[in-house]
């Protein structure tokens, strides 16, 4: 998407709702990092610097009606998405306030069926064919609607990756893929991982669309997503968008992240997505100083509330553990 | 009442609930015109057509994960895994996802797998394991078993109005070897639920699946020699019924578990514990377990009757503990 | 490989051996047929026939210390790397003197290390990462050897098929993988299973080659092999060969395969790979009248032999089953 | 004699197998010059080169299945499973192709899985889970789950030499908590056999893994009140010590069986079952089981402890049944 498309078709409002999910899931995820440093996170919690233009970018794309499952970097959907900022401080604290009330940890276990959102489960990339589900769903319901999932470039190594491109192939189901290629799974490069540029090439091997596009470029995927969801919506099938970018920090926050040569991270740093935008809608004239330090201060407003909230939430009762495991 | 096999019941209740329900589809290799491995679906791809029952690529993996998400978003699944041995494909997506959606973000996952489990047909090492153990150890699902026609249908009728995954183990051996009258009309037979299905003062056999009938044949053979045996069918392995499991041992104070698994780590393991911890003193004698020996299912004939237990193997057990 | 070339780099000799290990297969497996509509086969058999190029002209590539995985299509592979008809018809009737002791059924388990063949379990396609895996550890030594295994189209969309793929082009493992596209998996058509012409096609995903080849035409094959063997062992990994072919019978032999359209059938029975190499070599001039009829007597008293020498094999004692769980 | 915390005597008996025979080498995630998720291999791959220490991509089942084929070939892979948790993605090449090619073809495969397991660390319900039960129910495999480092380092080099897949439950808990003197030069823990690790006369107390220490801070808390605990630790789960089991409950006549996995199904049922039949007339007192309850593991702070069994939760149990 040049700019000048992005501007004819996303309103002024869309540009400026695209940048304050990017930038609260900057804010959010920054203060997820202090909280944990500060021991005020039980567990652990996943970086999410690098990922904003993705989560934020594609879920954008999804209509009311439409279901996601996001996965551990896409904090911006489930935000985008409508889970609170509270809820989900909540959860990574361990409060009965939190989206799973204590039961998973951090971005673990966050679905809410009433927001169309899929929780997901540590395994990888056992999100994908739940997707492929939901819009087996769809189809057999007659229901216009579309399932958008993503995965990892280290999950696609996974057979179960292969086994839910290939069965939304064969079913021709309403569903996006995003590969959300950060150049490492763990501490593991792609050189380790794979032989091929792109992973969307694979898609190939399916008889569906597959695309590359800058993961950095919240309009590109923007883009790029709508599309898939269109062609998806007309009945014409899955697609596999790969979003290439970096993950900035370790793979969660007691890691490092020490063995990613450096120049590859300043390199990507200078391409940092909120960056990235903040200078696009500048130079379409489309944000103000005075705009950005608004949404920031209300962003930031949002982060303390969310932690207070948290905070002030009680921890769940130990033998509320026993509840709930099967549904009535 | 309707005279039905043991395969014919499985039939009758998936019909009767596509009927029933429109949200309800199966998903299987060879299910549609094939009618499925067994043949239980023979006939189905014709009345519900394809978008009703889908034959599924091989990647049990996914399909169960797809099915996963189709009953999130409030289809109700059956999926039907070719032989229960392959079920250790899918593993992960059914202990670690459809287990704990309900348990940590409250989606129900109304899901069943079927799952034809069981030897005796010289099968070999991958087409007669009896994997049942492995899912009774995951809080999440519920795991059943049924023995008879009736059980068998309704099982599978609570199994798929039930809001949990459900794994319903259908013994192959009796597919075609047990008929019975079973009564039409829209009832069920709870999930938790064991029956006594022979009444005895001296011995309890407690089973389930194949051995039930094993069990009963047993049953017969020692009552000529006046000892008389209540036999217990488990029918559902979890929740187990710990009521019926701790009543047959107190009525009879001598219990023996029985089944087609391996012993070590198998279900009966479990039963036996529930009761040397629960009912401890009411015991005359120690519990005994009888079981597949610990081997992998061995093919030839010879290897396979020895690795079965069976009514006489039963019989004698039974003889030994009335006597103790 | 054209006749031309064919007769160029094989013998007369070489071309009357591949014919052996064809007919054998052939008689072999119409014998196991036989004998289990008979009852005298417990359990079930595999059909082979339609394959017997594929087994034979793959297998007849490997040097004397490759390691081959062959599947429940591969007779002719077991025989032609020396396990005996006499073992084997054994195996099929549960006897001790059968290759897995009565333990396995049918072809499975028909593993023999000091033959260089690894057995297989039903499960599919469990037996690709192990010939990965052996790959490994000729590579790991730096010897010169190759592994060389089979699977099916439908076991091509199970998420094993592709981790396989995908690991040895990662190692660039000296192993070759023989897809054998017999047009079903069990009852169910290509057009169930895959969205795409060929299987072969997504060897570009894992950037190695992807081969496709008649595979009811034994020289193509045996050429493909060779050339994929070949550049296996000089270090340059794996190659993916797609046999076109079709399953002319059941699945197993309790499967009548009436679900396969019979025009299908009758148009590949044409190209049925045992007339189309016997034509290939009277084209050549390579065999005459009697040499076959003596070929085929020397066959059918290999297969009577073998069926008396497994029948006279006494059955497995009953408690042996408890023996050699664990090695020592 | 060195002291070693338990992963450092993980590491060592890793690092000495590897300077003995050149045939073992590690596959896993991340376990290459990140020197794994809990470093256990940290510095292997610098002395030891990427050719033994091989990063995986994301993919265990088929890695399992390629140590298999290695191993078959004359190799002595040991493979890191992330998390123990993960170790239902490669089950199937677990449970079917590893458990089973010496039974079924006489190929032995020499194959150590190390399955990091184990809660208490605000892991949540994918990073703390206990499964060796499933495993316990293969023959075929072998099944260890040290508690000491000790042991941890003993037990890993007879996993190395065995020539049967073995699976290694190493747990997480421990890593860094325990520490104590273990021998210097070639030595082994022979797989098979339980060990007591504390004398007592009242009750027994039978654990594994991290129980072991809850056990033993438990004997201590009840022995000012004048109980006298015996703690068997069983060390290897597949095969079962029976002998140590049953001579444990002779001693005693009063056994509670400890795990940190959830109760139904779980090895205690196993080691419970053992005991009420074979050592029924020996015993003072019901079996007493316990285990985690059937729920996923939880992953707030006073959820898992209360989830999690505990050294003052064993006292207690000790207590009421001493007074039995
Ligand atoms: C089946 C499975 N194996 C291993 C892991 C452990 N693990 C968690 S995240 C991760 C790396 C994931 O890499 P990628 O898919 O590229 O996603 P990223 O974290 O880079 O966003 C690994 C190995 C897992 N979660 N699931
Ligand atoms: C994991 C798994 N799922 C299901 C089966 C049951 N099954 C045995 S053979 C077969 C079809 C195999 O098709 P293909 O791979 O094309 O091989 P073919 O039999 O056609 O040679 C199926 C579904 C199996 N063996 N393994
Ligand atoms: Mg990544
Ligand atoms: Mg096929």
């Amino acid at each position: 998407m040049t700019l000048a498309t992005a501007v004819r078709s996303l309103t002024r409002d869309d540009l400026h709702t695209l940048l304050y999910w990017m930038r609260l899931t900057r804010a959010f995820d920054d203060r997820v990092r202090l909280l944990y440093n500060q021991g005020r996170i039980p567990g652990a919690a996943f970086s999410q610097r690098g990922h904003e233009a993705i989560s934020v970018g594609s879920s954008f794309a999804l209509g009311p009606d439409d279901v996601v499952a996001p996965m551990h970097r896409d904090l911006g959907a489930y935000l985008l998405r409508g889970m609170t900022p509270r809820r989900i401080m909540a959860q990574m604290m361990g409060r009965v306030t939190g989206v799973s009330r204590g039961r998973d940890v951090n971005t673990h276990g966050m679905g809410d069926l009433s927001l169309n959102i899929i929780g997901y489960v540590s395994p990888l990339p056992d999100s994908m064919p739940l997707a492929v589900g939901a819009a087996l769903a769809f189809q057999y319901r007659g229901e216009a609607r579309v399932a958008l999932t993503y995965f990892g470039d280290g999950s696609s190594s996974e057979g179960g990756c292969h086994e839910s491109l290939n069965l939304a192939a064969v079913w021709r189901a309403p569903v996006v893929f995003i590969c959300e290629n950060n150049q490492y799974a763990y501490s593991t490069p792609l050189s380790r991982q794979l032989t091929v540029e792109n992973i969307a090439d694979r898609a190939a091997g399916y008889g569906f669309p597959g695309i590359v596009v800058d993961g950095n470029d919240v309009l590109a995927v923007y883009e790029a997503t709508q599309a898939a969801m269109a062609r998806a919506r007309r009945g014409d099938g899955p697609t596999l968008i790969e979003c290439k970018t970096m993950r900035m920090l370790g793979h969660a926050y007691h890691d490092d992240g020490s063995y990613v040569p450096r120049d590859l991270l300043d390199e990507w740093s200078r391409r940092d997505p909120l960056l990235v935008y903040e200078r696009q809608l500048r130079d379409l004239g489309a944000l103000t100083d005075d705009e950005l330090a608004a949404l920031d201060r209300r962003i930031a407003a949002q982060v303390d509330d969310a932690v207070d909230f948290a905070e002030a939430s009680p921890w769940p009762a130990g033998e509320d553990c026993l509840e709930g495991v099967y549904a009535l | 009442m309707t005279e039905l096999t043991y395969l014919q019941a499985i039939s009758a209740a998936l019909w009767e609930e596509m009927e029933a329900d429109e949200r309800v589809l199966l998903l299987g290799e060879d299910i549609g015109p094939f009618g499925g491995a067994f043949k239980v679906t023979k006939g189905f791809v014709e009345r519900f057509g394809e978008r009703r029952v889908m034959d599924m690529p091989m990647s049990e993996w996914a399909f169960v994960g797809a099915a996963i998400g189709a009953a999130m978003l409030g289809l109700r699944p059956v999926v039907e895994i070719q032989f229960a041995d392959f079920i250790a494909t899918p593993f992960d997506m059914i202990v670690n996802q459809a287990a704990t959606c309900y348990y940590r973000w409250q989606a129900p996952v109304p899901l069943v797998i079927r799952a034809p489990s069981g030897g005796g047909l010289r099968a070999g090492p991958f087409h007669s394991q009896n994997p049942e153990a492995w899912f009774v150890h995951r809080p999440g699902l519920k795991v059943v078993a049924p023995a008879s026609p009736r059980d068998a249908k309704g099982l599978l009728r609570a199994a798929i109005r039930d809001n949990n995954p459900v794994i319903y183990f259908e013994n192959k051996y009796l597919y075609r070897k047990v008929k019975e009258d079973v009564p039409d009309g829209d009832w069920t037979v709870p999930i938790g639920q064991a029956d006594v299905k022979r009444r005895g003062r001296d011995v309890s056999v407690i089973a389930y699946g194949s051995m039930v009938y094993e069990a009963l044949e047993a049953a017969e053979t020692v009552a000529a020699g006046g000892i008389d045996v209540e036999v217990l069918d488990l029918r559902t392995l979890l929740p187990l019924d710990r009521d019926a499991i701790l009543g047959t041992a107190e009525r009879t104070g001598k219990v023996i578990v029985v089944h087609e698994a391996t012993l070590t780590g198998g279900v009966g393991g479990e039963v036996t514990a529930i009761i040397a911890e629960h009912a401890f003193e009411l015991l005359d004698a120690p519990l005994v377990r009888l079981a597949a020996p610990d081997t992998p299912v061995p093919f030839s004939p010879p290897l396979e009757d020895f690795f079965r237990p069976n009514a006489v193997k039963i019989a004698e057990a039974v003889r030994k503990l009335a006597a103790y």
